[in-house]
């Protein structure tokens, strides 16, 4: 499955390769945008990571190697798009300007979402796999009636392919036309499952089954993932319809904090890997086709690490929710078993000061 | 006052159009919802006269139609989803659990999920399996959702405007057996809010609780019942959940009997939760233990047999024997 | 989508027309016999729907038109086959030796099921559109660890494809290549809904998204079917996994006695389909190709007639349950609430005379 | 008498092990449970000593899981599926009410649905969201199901093992905050049977009923309370669906008040229909109403406040001091 073609602009080597569909339209200088933005996304997750270990967390789900899938995709988001991730699209979240600290949230347990997703028009995590791809099409056809010049996108895996929920969206989206994009982070694990534990052939085909677009990316390339991802949200905007995008990549890390690869994946896969890492790439193409300097580099090295450390301290001074919090949006309208609840915890002095 | 004599059916579907009408971004999708009008009728007409786009005929897929319904009301829609029978729900349980019940509380009271899923429920129509289910008790033990039952054309009519009106999603169960029964539908005075129980026969003997089909079943018995000098109190649920408690109460501290009444298999269901809580509340009130006449721990049956499996006179009379039998 | 190619043998003028893929190997005789099939479940399925009309039946699900897709299918059924319908499968009841009196059970409202499913090697029919696809794929597992010469079939319908257990089904079969083949009736509609509310290309599609063969046959041409089922079920039962055949037909009647087709569908249409009715063209065939008399299908109408008569009259006695029976097979094993209801039912009254 | 000490998790993968190698058509499937040996390591070791067709890691589709296992039982296998977690069960809630549950019924007892599903449920350990649900009530209703729950390692390793011999589809339900705390496991003497409950500490002044991780929460109030010089009977019950209604009702004829405890919802559940019918079986014993300790009628909350949420010692003494006030 490895041995399928897919649009690729930078090769794993820095250099840009031509495609017969597909050209790049950035600059270099947006080009080290996006290189930016996946040196701090890896800087972030890596603190992330670190804050679970020392107990501030309860979980984190790295996103370590899918770095350019995430800000290609992430980018070619209009503002007024909007995505539907499931929930390991950091990189997605930075993009729609999403405050870092608000990714943490969710995992520190102090909330079930962490954003607003219509300031951000970028939806919550979904952690029920396949369940916001039905979501997303439905947000679409929303679009649709409304007439209006926006496109989503909807986020999942190699794994959620396989729930019912992604079919439906599948068929939703081709019977109505939705300007919707599929896009799969193919990162070859759901969780200790090889990806042909979900399919036996390449997973971009599925689209074939429905009638529309089904195109597999280096999912490790910024550039060829822009692009793809620019010209299915183009469509869907345009009114062609949706379209399914298939990033092949790979997760470089755990599948979340509490997972232990080792048992499952070998050493000499991920060392495959590692020689197309996303950033090593843009970097080396940076530096050998535009001169780009290591000092450029180190500054956007200071400036994540900075970030990290804001992270961490926004996230150790993170307030507890207040217990009476949990009755506070279940209902939108008043409701007496909720009103129970909440004199039921103040009875028992676990209201705090409320 | 204009009223007009419509069956519930009739009266849903004037519910619909009057909610489509009052605000455009109310919008209909299910099965055969279009030129059909569904397989009960309760949606002929609206795709003739309200469009495609706001009367969606929807692919075979149920959770698709629910998954659908949250991504139209996260873009301010107010979908009105059509389950073609209650034992089609299933397929959507996922996203009604997960997603449905809980957006609102999950992106912090941002998305309002006023959507509304109707479902023709119970039997008593002869159908074959899977057409005949109560499946009410699974939504009502599910924080985050409503659940609303009308049980004549009246309340039909508007309690459909109520739950399409509502920020709340709402669990809009429509006992099917009574879908073809006539009642004056008065379109300029609103009945009572959806979540106030309604008493619809005063008694001093008995309370009885119950909602949906078995209202017209208890109303019944309460008549067979004071041929015999019982006077049975029948109290219409309406609002599932929540439960309008105080009314509840307010009736057994009077009668100081209860039975509950619904079509539902009886293990972790509504029934016996109001039991429960009744039970609670009105200890010292209670003269006898409450019981529940209810479906039993089967599969609904084959449809010849279902006038033993479904709550009959016979055996809610007997039901108020047994709560009658106890001296306090 | 009605212009894609299809596997046909015998043309609607019942000549019979080459395919480069498949040849007819059935006799002469046996292609009558096909025809004796068609003209007993069409004649049954009338008498049902009249018994239904006289209040015999709560309701009833009509074959006609589909006569050749179910008998096509049913006959390539090896007897050590399983198969798994969905609810108006008559046809390949028919051929699995259902007694007719069996399939009008569950529709007369005595039974939920209708038939010993391991006697016939024939499951009850599943009315929750889809899930008994995912139960045939199970099935088919199990006779992989059996190393059994089997296969099994599941049939359901142009609605039935958009479920979500369909998707998983395929998925599953994919991956574990099962011995599975998906028989897909396209019959035009689902309910009210045509087959553009459930897809925009084909269905027979689908199973390319999967990496397994999809292939449409002329549904209503018998000759056809069987050969294309036949070649499924031999791949899947010699390890070559599963596929997809859609056939395409058309439903002649309401959808069940409870629907009125008028609502939504043109007299044209079904004009269109009357000429291609399964059954005149294998009637055509035998007399014209193989100079087959009128005598022989009298003799036939015959027998279908007096079946009918046999259906009505063992319907007509068919007693009803008894109301415990409510209680018989909840539980395989002891259960105290099952006891209690019967008990209370007996002591209503209602036990009958148990 | 041979005995080990083993957490509870362990002593699953025991008890499956055990099943395994008694009876050939024993299977596992479900996600990761393969060389992972699942996220709780409770299949560890069982694809590589049993292979890969008896231990199947399968794509990730819980209705596929079920819906394939479904099929398999009509095969004459007897699979045992894993659900991660029970927020991930609902996907395959359609095919537990409407196959799993009924196909015995429907094919008059000719397939057995000798199915488990195993689900590790319940909170308390500090996860996100979904990963700490109590669905155990949406199968207790679900007449054809049955829902039992180990609470301790002995127990575990017997009724995983009654629950595959059973020729009756069982939901399995595992409380995770339980799953690393140690046993003694007699591995020669079975436990009673699972639908047995059974009284985990014996007292007169109040029957607690309860099941799942609250039998441990329960056990230290009892601890608490006879500081207080209060007797509380804990009555743990193993079996969800059925309950053993005559050993509780025993207990309550002895004590006269009831609390029943558990982490789920309370409306419509397992809890609610245990008090209501308790209520109605020992109404003259009944000294207090039966109050009900559970979690409330929200979503499960974020973990930094679920100590608050979920029935503590604080909450059932307080409960006690509540019946415990009544006079008879
Ligand atoms: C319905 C459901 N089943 C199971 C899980 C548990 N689970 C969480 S992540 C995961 C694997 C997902 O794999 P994939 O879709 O490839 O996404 P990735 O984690 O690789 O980004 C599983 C099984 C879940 N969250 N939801
Ligand atoms: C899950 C589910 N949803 C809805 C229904 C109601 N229903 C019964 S048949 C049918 C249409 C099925 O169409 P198709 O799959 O094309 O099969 P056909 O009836 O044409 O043979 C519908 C919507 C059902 N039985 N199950
Ligand atoms: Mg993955
Ligand atoms: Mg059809």
């Amino acid at each position: 499955m490895d041995e399928v073609p897919m649009i690729q602009l930078l090769n794993p080597e820095g250099e840009r390769v031509s495609n017969s569909e597909y050209e790049s339209s950035l600059t270099p200088s947006e080009i080290l945008g996006l290189y930016r933005d996946m040196a701090i996304i890896r800087r972030l997750c890596n603190e992330a990571t670190s804050l679970q270990r020392q107990g501030q967390l309860a979980l984190w789900a790295p996103v370590q190697g899918q770095e350019a899938a995430q800000i290609g995709a992430g980018h070619a988001l209009a503002a007024n798009d909007f995505s539907f991730p499931s929930y390991r699209e950091h990189g997605i979240a930075w993009k729609r300007g999403v405050p870092p600290l608000d990714w943490l949230r969710l995992f520190r347990g102090v909330t079930m979402g962490g954003w607003d997703p219509v300031k951000y028009r970028h939806s919550n995590p979904t952690i029920v796999i396949g369940n916001q791809a039905l979501n997303a099409v439905g947000y679409a056809m929303g679009i649709q009636r409304d007439a209006a010049d926006e496109a989503v996108m909807t986020f999942f895996g190699d794994g959620g392919s396989s729930q019912g929920d992604i079919h439906e969206a599948c068929v939703f989206a081709g019977v109505f036309n939705a300007p919707v994009v599929f896009f799969i982070q193919n990162n070859h694990w759901a969780i200790s499952e090889p990806t042909i534990r979900q399919t036996r052939i390449p997973l971009f085909h599925r689209a074939s089954g429905y009638g529309f677009p089904g195109v597999r990316v280096d999912g490790n390339d910024v550039l060829a993932v822009y692009e793809v991802t620019k010209r299915a949200l183009d469509n869907a905007r345009s009114g062609n319809g949706p379209s399914l995008i298939e990033a092949f990549t790979y997760r470089m890390g755990a599948h979340t904090t509490s997972d232990d690869p080792t048992r499952y994946r070998l050493e000499a896969e991920l060392e495959t890997w590692r020689l197309r890492d996303p950033l090593e790439r843009v970097k080396s193409y940076l530096v050998r086709s535009h001169n780009e300097q290591q000092s450029t580099f180190d500054d956007i090295a200071a400036e994540a690490d900075q970030m990290a450390l804001d992270l961490r301290e926004g996230l150790l001074s993170l307030p507890d929710p207040a217990p009476l919090s949990m009755f506070d949006h279940v209902y939108a309208e008043p409701h007496p078993f909720i009103e129970a609840g909440r004199r039921e915890l103040i009875d028992l002095g676990f209201g705090g000061d409320a | 006052m204009t009223t007009e004599n419509l069956t519930m059916a009739k009266a849903i579907n004037e519910g619909l159009r009057g909610a489509m009408e009052k605000d455009s971004k109310v919008m209909l999708i299910g099965e055969d919802i279009g030129k059909l009008g569904g397989v009960f009728r309760v949606t002929d007409g609206l795709q003739k006269d309200f469009g495609e786009l706001r009367v969606v005929d929807a692919p075979l897929a149920e959770s698709g139609i629910v998954g659908a319904a949250v991504g139209l009301a996260m873009r301010g829609y107010r979908p009105v989803c059509e389950i073609q029978f209650d034992g089609f729900v299933y397929p959507a349980f996922d996203q009604i659990v997960s997603q449905v019940a809980k957006q609102h509380a999950r992106s912090g009271g941002v998305y309002k999920m006023a959507l509304v899923i109707r479902i023709p429920f119970e039997g008593g129509i002869g159908a074959i399996e899977h057409h005949s289910e109560s499946p009410e008790s699974y939504f009502a033990h599910t924080a985050g959702l409503r659940v609303y039952s009308p049980t004549n054309a009246y309340d039909a009519y508007w309690m459909i405007q109520e739950a399409i009106a509502s920020d709340d999603p709402v669990i809009f169960c429509e006992p099917k057996s009574r879908y073809w029964e006539k009642a004056e539908v008065d379109r300029e005075t609103p009945a009572r809010p959806a979540t106030e129980a309604q008493i619809r026969r005063a008694g001093s003997d008995v309370t009885v609780v119950t909602y949906g089909a078995s209202v017209k079943t208890c109303l019944r018995a309460a008549q067979a019942a004071e041929g015999e000098g019982r006077q049975l109190e029948v109290i219409d649920l309406r609002s599932i959940s929540p439960v309008d408690y105080p009314t509840l109460a307010a009736s057994v501290e009077k009668t100081g009997r209860v039975i509950v009444v619904s079509e539902a298999p009886p293990v972790a269901s509504v029934a016996g939760d109001i039991a429960a809580t009744l039970s609670e509340m009105c200890f010292y009130s209670l003269r006898a233990p409450i019981v529940r006449v209810s479906g039993y721990h089967v599969p609904y049956p084959p449809s010849r047999i279902e006038e033993e499996y479904l709550p009959n006179v016979d055996r809610i009379l007997d039901a108020v024997d047994r709560v009658m039998e106890f001296e306090s």
